[in-house]
């Protein structure tokens, strides 16, 4: 793990996937690399609601992370100083060894420079003090990213405010 | 060895790096200079045509008129004389598809190619004749050498000393199988001439009938020049018909490939001698605007001994060969002494052999391993019964009643290096012998005879009595008068005056044209990519080099029959599959540094890519280490080197060699390939200590996310929770 | 040097406001106007896929002149001179022989739309049109008919609603990033969600309350809760009584429409029914019933959006936070907007228009946008007179007009057609001409007046050069008009000047922009006092149930129901069509990074429906109408119903130039028959049935 | 010195020869092979065929030449 969290307020998000171009965008990306990429579960009935859910898979930044035990080369890193994983082009020679030793599939592969890529938290955004790409466009503001005492308690929250609500309202 | 450099891809790189700078501001202009750089990029990469520069040259223009910045009308002014100044060479990389530079990898030629003075695209004929595609082998050819028959059997082959394949065992019979492919097409009739461009009405007139001038006859008649070939001798081929015998070439061959160059409207004049049945004033009279010397060295030095002018039965090599090509087929004597250790004495000996001299000795100055001559050459002689006679040096030519009886030699021995390391043969004070022979044959070395051209009064001549040339244009020092072949070089190869001929053809057609002319030796051209032979490694690495059937030493020694059989169509077919395409694979090494130095697993042993100092290549290894991880392909500049998933393997090859196949497997998901299971061992044994569970389960990285996307979300109504 | 520019997004026609982070000249990086209140730096996927709408190398890069036959795709590239000189004296011949009349201007309205406004008027001709009426002609006459205000002059409370019901409105895949974030944020305060379509998207997910309607039966859902609210004292009766005119003829009329009357002809439950009624009877006034943005399905369309208005009324919702509310303009706080180029003296134009709006044939559409529909009879039949040159304008007749060949036919009538677009669209390749007009990034535009609860003003400031040999379409128009000898309309060179020229009245200057990009009028936001101060635009100043305009023009307020057409042959499927978040309209589907999000239109098919054709999911079928037969792909489904199918709009482009989108899915206008609603104007785009069958 | 053929060779000067011609001064440095020496007579005039490494097949005067191995 990273020092960063990113979370995921599956309840707000719309799978509009403003995150993911936003992330291909970011790092100018050809296609078919999804350094970020939004799963789509369902629809299926629940009772008589149609039911979706959306999983927004970046990469997790493990702190053991596989691809970098897997990696040959040395081109894919840990950050010391944040725990970000990244991957250095100038070393990476296109063995897919992280893409394959990942079990969450975030390393992709760059066809037009026969490289890998990966989400790498938009570091250098967040080294302007700024939000990863996909948390910024965030339609819902369904993303939240920061240290991990920083991600307020969403679920909590909003069941005590829809408490409240609902207590006007309802009942 | 610095880092090859071409001034197309210099550009582009200068280019990119202005670009990534940020020296383009504005988004036009950017654009502008992408797309420069785009079309440099095709151009380096063989896919551009000759409108890619006026593309490159509009958008530069834009640049450095309507550009924003100063230095961005700076770039556009560089990029526009940086085409100007080398035009040659941006026209070159389009038109050729070769950059012999090297920094363009697409574009690099094969040392075979690049090494055939001719530059034929040998690896593109071979493996159409590998095809048993004859037809377009000899297409392929004729584009740079209109002789493939002739050239099939006696070349030189320079390509031959420069394949790569002769660094892992023996080259490829590169010569042999042109030969196979001219027999072949010939026979079938399929063996054509190309459309000629129409008539352009200019005259041309090429003095000497021999492969250079018969080859600018060719090269010229194509182009639509009008083109007449003045020969003293009554026949055609000049030395390759007068000079070779006919065991080592028949006439016919010769024969049947002038007849194409006849069959183009090209006039022969046979025993014409210029300056002497016809004057160059009657030449300019009938029109001709450019003249092309090829007259050849049919002069012979002389032994400068005694008794040398005194007998008739001491003749030149040079006229002993000639008289028998007309037809006298009376044998020189009944003991024959050639003198000399070249390629001529062997032909002189084993010409007299065959025309019944009983004993024929080839006496040397030095010893067996300096003979100049080719080596099978020599060895064809003595399984013939040639005697050699070395470290002998010549001394008197005695006679009797104005016959030769004897020739006296004195025996030498070599010296201790001199300075420039050289041994001479030094003669033994005292150990004067006899020689009893009837006939003696010089071979000592030939020397062009100019007689006859003393009207083109420009020309100047060189210090070892050749036409001086420029070697790139064939351009003398007289306006209008090219000159190639022997005449320029001095004795040579026939594959040099073709190349001579195809040379200057190019700058009587550029003289025509108002161009200039080249100022570096021009790049060989790219006749094609051919798809490769899928061969398993093991049988790329044990197939021999094919072994020429011979003809029976009994008949060689009394009849002038062919020696040399040719292939069949089993042997050139193996013997396509032994080249290793290096008109692909440039042998950068990045797949074998890749495979050793970054991923650790050293599973190219490829030492043949090394021309100073080749290593042990083993391709069978590969099939042993490499975990089929496609790093080698990847980055591989060319695609020599590519990964395929194919009936279920996942195969590695290096131009169609199959270095590797692995057994795919599948992802219990979906289905989807996943890979070998030695690919991913490797990657299990180098992530075991953090992940010691991790065993078994084969999804594909697809299915991989969208489980882990499954397990992430929660599936309820958006109501409380 | 690195900057950053406040700008207006224009991936679709929403205008959210942007913020451009540019490098060296190259605009790097494009997040939503953080200055901007509830847009905070959020975007759409298609705001997000800007850049590489910017380095696409397949959009037009030069003015083009066709060489071939139209349609062959052979051009010639062209400098703009020629290109204007060709065009000029091509409309000027036109305009010789047939009048000023005979010249079309279509456009999907935009900022400049003033500007190509002048150039008709200048011209003399009265057919400027736009897209509009195609999207929402019925919702606009709706609006006017009860209120007096166009829809886009009536705004919707997102963030502190209560309750939200759409009626098909997919706002979380159509979506707008504002209304998005309000009403996301509203859910979260509690909010409630009523979602109604045939068909279940992502906002169906989203919802409390799900109703998977009959096709074309919402209307009878609205009577049937009319009757319910009016029935049992639901409705807001001080509201009603202070702003409403006709509330007793709405009674007697919605008496007969029982819940379960409705309820068998629209498939929903009468108890659900009175549930709902009595759920937003207490949520009220902070209800509202969303009267849609493309409404353009059924011959009666006008009648539904005005059901869904009066239910908005019922609940004293309009002009009540967490309802709906008028739209201030800069009037309010005493000051101006910027000034249009139609604001001059212009020629008067005495032609009737080529769709006849404004006449008695066809009195009611707004004639500030005309009836584009009517276009390709217009030209096919010379009636009211021949048009003989269309200036297409960001607007694709042939993808966007139903019945393309039909389209195509009239297109091959005229003497001319150009089209100004970014893209290479189908229209674009069917033009004489091509114009290619600079993108959103790369040129500044007239100012948005944004009126709302606080009226402001924003403004597209050029984030970057153009990249090609492109212009801003105010200066495409300026070029043109100076050709044709009519400079004196277009009073400016560049665009800057002509935004200066329409600030002048408003006190702003361009300056005042380059912080925000935005300028406010005020920062309290305005209310009309429910009492007394609603400033309704009716004749009678009230919510008009029995409305004048309507009854002027000879037609009723209240309809009797009907129920929807049926297929011709019980084999057929009605053919409904829509959105998704990934694209907008006809214009995005070739773009590099949402064309790989969503690349074809695969046609929702009902897993019964399937089954029983013998389909199976992704396999290749045959769809026909009447009109068009042509290949797609099976999604089959248990979320639609099985007497429709489904086809997202916008795909199917013929232009290989585009080469991402060409020959993907297929174009829905190709199968649609071209029906209007002529009453209140929409095309019908719901009224097509087709069949299918698996492709052997 | 004697050539044959064969033999690795390198072009390790300029030559003073009038044959030598100026394109040829970027070929100093280069390795080659021999590939037809003087096949008559060994004599140390004349021009003898050497195919570069990657820079085609040329005759040269022989004081440019360096034998490289045997």
């Amino acid at each position: 793990m990273s020092k960063y969290y990113l979370f995921h307020d599956q309840k707000k998000c719309i799978g509009c996937q403003a995150c993911v171009v936003a992330c291909k965008s970011r790092q100018n990306l050809p296609k078919g690399p999804f350094p970020s990429l939004l799963i789509t579960i369902g629809p299926q009935w629940v009772g008589t609601r149609p039911q979706m859910a959306f999983a927004f898979m970046p990469c997790f930044q493990c702190e053991n992370p596989w691809c970098v035990a897997a990696c040959p080369t040395g081109a894919m890193q840990r950050r010391p100083e944040d725990g970000i994983i990244i991957v250095d082009p100038n070393v990476c020679v296109g063995c897919k060894t992280c893409m394959s030793a990942c079990p969450w599939g975030s390393p992709q592969w760059n066809p037009e420079t026969g490289k890998v890529v990966k989400c790498d938290s938009c570091y250098d955004r967040l080294e302007q003090g700024l939000q990863p790409a996909c948390v910024t466009v965030c339609p819902t503001a369904c993303l939240y990213f920061g240290t991990p005492d920083e991600i307020p308690e969403v679920r909590r929250e909003r069941y005590a405010r829809a408490m409240i609500h609902d207590g006007e309202q309802e009942n | 060895m610095t880092d090859p450099t071409c001034k197309v891809n210099d550009l582009g790189i200068w280019l990119k790096k202005q670009m990534d700078e940020g020296k383009f501001e504005t988004p036009r202009s950017r654009q502008q200079a992408t797309e420069i750089s785009g079309f440099l990029s095709e151009v380096c990469q063989g896919l551009a045509e000759e409108d890619h520069i006026t593309a490159i040259m509009k958008r530069a223009d834009f640049l450095a008129s309507a550009g924003e910045t100063a230095e961005i009308r700076g770039a556009g002014k560089k990029i526009i004389s940086d085409v100007e100044e080398n035009l040659e060479i941006f026209l070159g990389h389009i038109q050729t598809h070769t950059c012999p530079s090297g920094a363009c990898p697409m574009l690099t030629p094969a040392p075979c190619q690049m090494a055939c003075p001719a530059g034929i695209d040998i690896p593109s004929y071979l493996t159409l004749v590998g095809q048993g595609r004859y037809e377009e082998a000899i297409d392929v050819i004729r584009k740079d050498n209109p002789f493939p028959w002739v050239c099939g059997l006696v070349c030189t082959h320079p390509c031959e000393f420069m394949c790569v394949r002769a660094r892992m065992d023996a080259p490829v019979a590169i010569m042999d199988m042109k030969g196979l492919a001219a027999e072949k097409a010939m026979s079938a009739r399929q063996y054509k001439n190309p459309e000629p461009k129409p008539d352009n009405g200019h005259k041309i007139c090429i003095i000497g009938a021999g492969p250079g001038g018969m080859t600018a006859a060719y090269y010229l008649a194509l182009r639509g020049y009008r083109v007449t070939v003045i020969e003293a001798l009554p026949v055609s081929g000049g030395m390759m018909m007068v000079g070779i015998p006919r065991y080592r070439l028949p006439r016919e061959v010769i024969d049947r490939e002038v007849a194409m160059i006849q069959d183009l409207g090209v006039e022969f004049r046979f025993n014409t001698r210029v300056g002497k049945d016809i004057t160059v004033a009657a030449l300019e009279q009938e029109g001709f605007e450019a003249y092309l010397l090829a007259i050849g060295a049919h002069g012979s030095y002389k032994l400068m001994i005694p008794g040398e002018d005194d007998f008739p039965q001491v003749i030149t090599a040079v006229d002993f060969l000639l008289r028998v090509a007309l037809g006298d087929h009376r044998p020189p004597g009944r003991r024959v002494a050639v003198i000399g250790g070249g390629n001529v004495a062997i032909d002189a000996a084993r010409t007299s052999l065959r025309l019944g001299s009983e004993e024929v000795t080839i006496l040397y100055r030095r010893t067996h391993d300096q003979m100049p001559a080719h080596h099978m050459e020599v060895v064809e002689a003595e399984e013939e019964g040639i005697q050699f006679s070395f470290l002998t040096i010549p001394k008197k030519i005695h006679g009797e009643d104005g016959r030769v009886t004897a020739i006296e030699c004195v025996r030498a021995e070599l010296s201790e290096p001199d300075a420039s390391g050289r041994r001479r043969p030094v003669p033994v004070e005292g150990s004067n012998y006899e020689l009893a022979v009837d006939t003696v044959i010089p071979a000592i070395g030939q020397e062009v005879n100019g007689s006859g051209l003393e009207r083109f009064e420009d020309m100047r001549w060189t210090r070892r009595n050749t036409i001086q040339a420029n070697t790139l244009s064939m351009e003398t020092h007289q306006a209008r008068v090219f000159a190639v072949g022997d005449a320029v070089t001095g004795p040579a190869t026939v594959v040099e005056a073709i190349a001579g001929g195809k040379k200057a053809a190019h700058a009587i057609h550029r003289y025509f044209e108002g161009f200039p002319q080249p100022k570096f030796p021009r790049a060989p051209t790219r006749r094609g990519r051919m798809a490769f032979f899928q061969v398993p490694a093991a049988l790329k690495a044990d197939l021999k080099r094919v072994e020429m059937p011979l003809l029976g030493n009994e008949r060689r020694r009394i009849t002038f029959q062919q020696v040399r059989l040719g292939l069949d169509d089993t042997q050139a077919r193996n013997e396509a599959r032994r080249c290793l395409r290096c008109d692909v694979c440039i042998r950068c090494g990045r797949c074998v540094e890749i495979c050793r130095d970054k991923m650790g697993i050293n599973a190219l042993e490829l030492g043949y890519m090394d021309f100073d100092h080749p290593g042990k290549t083993d391709l069978k290894i590969t099939a042993e280490r490499c975990i089929a991880c496609g790093a080698c392909a990847t980055n591989c500049p060319t695609g020599a080197m590519q990964m395929t998933d194919q009936g279920g393997m996942r195969v590695l090859s290096l131009c169609g060699t199959e270095l590797n196949r692995l057994k795919l497997e599948y992802c219990e998901k979906c289905g989807a390939v996943i890979g070998p299971a030695r690919y991913h061992d490797y990657i299990m044994r180098r992530i075991r200590e953090i992940s010691p569970k991790l065993a078994g389960k084969r999804v594909c990285l697809d299915c991989a996310r969208q489980e882990t996307g499954r397990r992430h979300v929660e599936m309820a109504p958006p109501e409380k929770e | 040097m690195e900057k950053d520019i406040n700008s207006l997004c224009f991936m679709c026609s929403v205008r959210c406001p942007i913020q451009v982070h540019v490098k060296a000249g190259q605009a790097v990086s494009i997040i939503g106007n953080p200055h901007v209140p509830g847009i905070e730096g959020s975007l759409c996927p298609k705001g997000a896929a800007g850049l590489s709408l910017l380095s696409d190398t397949q959009r037009v890069q030069t003015p083009m002149i066709r060489e071939g036959e139209r349609g062959a795709g052979k051009w010639r590239n062209a400098s703009w001179d020629e290109a204007m000189e060709y065009i000029a004296q091509r409309l000027k011949s036109v305009i010789s022989a047939h009048g000023g009349r005979s010249v079309a201007w279509g456009e999907r309205t935009q900022l400049s739309t003033h500007i190509s406004k002048t150039f008709m008027r200048a011209i003399d001709s009265p057919n400027h049109f736009t897209h509009d009426a195609l999207c929402k002609g019925s919702l606009n006459t709706a609006c006017r008919s009860l209120t007096g205000y166009t829809d886009p002059q009536i705004g919707i409370d997102y963030a502190n609603t209560r309750h939200l019901v759409l009626y098909g409105r997919n706002m979380f895949e159509a979506m707008e990033v504002k209304p998005v974030r309000q009403f996301s944020r509203a859910m979260e305060n509690g909010a409630r969600l009523t979602y109604i379509d045939p068909r279940a998207t992502i906002t169906a997910s989203k919802a409390h309350r799900y109703w998977m309607i009959r096709p074309g039966t919402d209307l009878a859902l609205n009577y049937a809760l009319m009757h319910i609210i009016i029935k049992e004292n639901l409705y807001d009766a001080a509201y009603v009584k202070k702003w409403v005119t006709g509330f007793d003829a709405l009674a007697a009329f919605v008496e007969p429409y029982t819940p379960e009357w409705a309820a068998a002809e629209t498939g929903i439950s009468a108890r659900e029914m009175v549930e709902f009624a009595e759920e937003v009877s207490r949520q009220k006034p902070k209800v509202v019933f969303h009267f849609g943005y493309r409404c353009a399905n059924h011959e009666n369309e006008i009648y539904l959006r005005r059901s869904i208005l009066m239910l908005n009324a019922l609940m004293g919702s309009i002009e009540a936070p967490g309802g709906m509310f008028i739209k201030k303009g800069p009037g309010e706080v005493g000051a101006k907007p910027a000034r249009k180029l139609t604001d001059q003296e212009l020629p008067k134009c005495a032609d009737i228009r080529f769709d006849k709006v404004g006449t008695p044939d066809f009195p009611l559409p707004d004639p500030a946008h005309g009836v584009a529909q009517m276009l390709p009879e217009a030209i096919l039949k010379e009636d009211p007179y021949p048009i003989k040159a269309l200036m297409a304008y960001r607007f694709d007749p042939l993808m966007s007009i139903a019945d393309t060949a039909r389209t195509r036919k009239a297109l091959d009538k005229l003497d001319l057609i150009v089209t100004i677009d970014i893209n290479y669209s189908d229209i674009a390749w069917y033009s004489d001409v091509i114009l290619p007009e600079s993108t959103y990034l790369e040129r500044m535009d007239s100012p948005q007046q944004a009126n709302g609860l606080k009226p402001q003003m924003f403004l597209r400031q050029q984030a970057v050069g153009p990249r090609y040999d492109t212009r801003p379409g105010p200066e495409i128009i300026k070029m043109l008009a100076h050709r044709m000898g009519l400079s004196q309309y277009f009073p400016y060179e560049t665009v800057e000047d002509l935004v200066r020229w329409q600030l002048e009245p408003t006190g702003f200057t361009v300056s005042d922009f380059a912080e925000k990009g935005f300028v406010a009028y005020t920062d309290k936001a305005i209310w009309w006092d429910r009492d007394t101060g609603i400033k309704f635009k009716t004749p009678s100043g009230r919510i008009e149930f029995v409305s004048a305009l309507l009854e002027d023009a000879g037609y009723p307020s209240f309809p009797a129901y009907q129920a929807p057409n049926a297929p011709k042959q019980p084999d057929m499927f009605r053919l409904i069509v829509g959105r998704c978040a990934q694209h907008t309209h006809i214009s995005t589907q070739n773009n590099l990074y949402l064309n790989e999000l969503v690349s074809e239109n695969p046609l929702w098919i009902s897993k019964k429906s399937a089954e029983k054709l013998g389909i199976y999911h992704n396999q290749p079928i045959v769809v026909s109408s009447d009109r068009y037969e042509g290949e797609m792909h099976a999604k089959v489904t248990e979320f639609i119903r099985p007497e429709c199918v489904f086809m997202l709009h916008g795909f199917g482009h013929q232009v290989p130039f585009a080469g991402r989108s060409y020959n993907k899915g297929q174009s829905d206008a190709a199968f649609m028959e071209n029906i209007t609603d002529a009453v209140g104007g929409s095309p019908a785009f719901h009224e097509t049935f087709v069949r299918v069958r698996p492709l052997r | 010195m004697t050539f044959r053929n064969g033999q690795k060779v390198e072009i390790y000067q300029k030559s003073a020869d009038e044959s030598w011609e100026s394109y040829m001064d970027e070929f100093v440095g280069l390795h080659g092979i021999i590939t037809d020496p003087d096949a008559v007579k060994n004599d140390p005039d004349a021009l003898v065929e050497v195919s570069l490494d990657e820079k085609g097949t040329h005759r040269f005067p022989q004081d440019c030449l360096r034998i490289l191995e045997d």
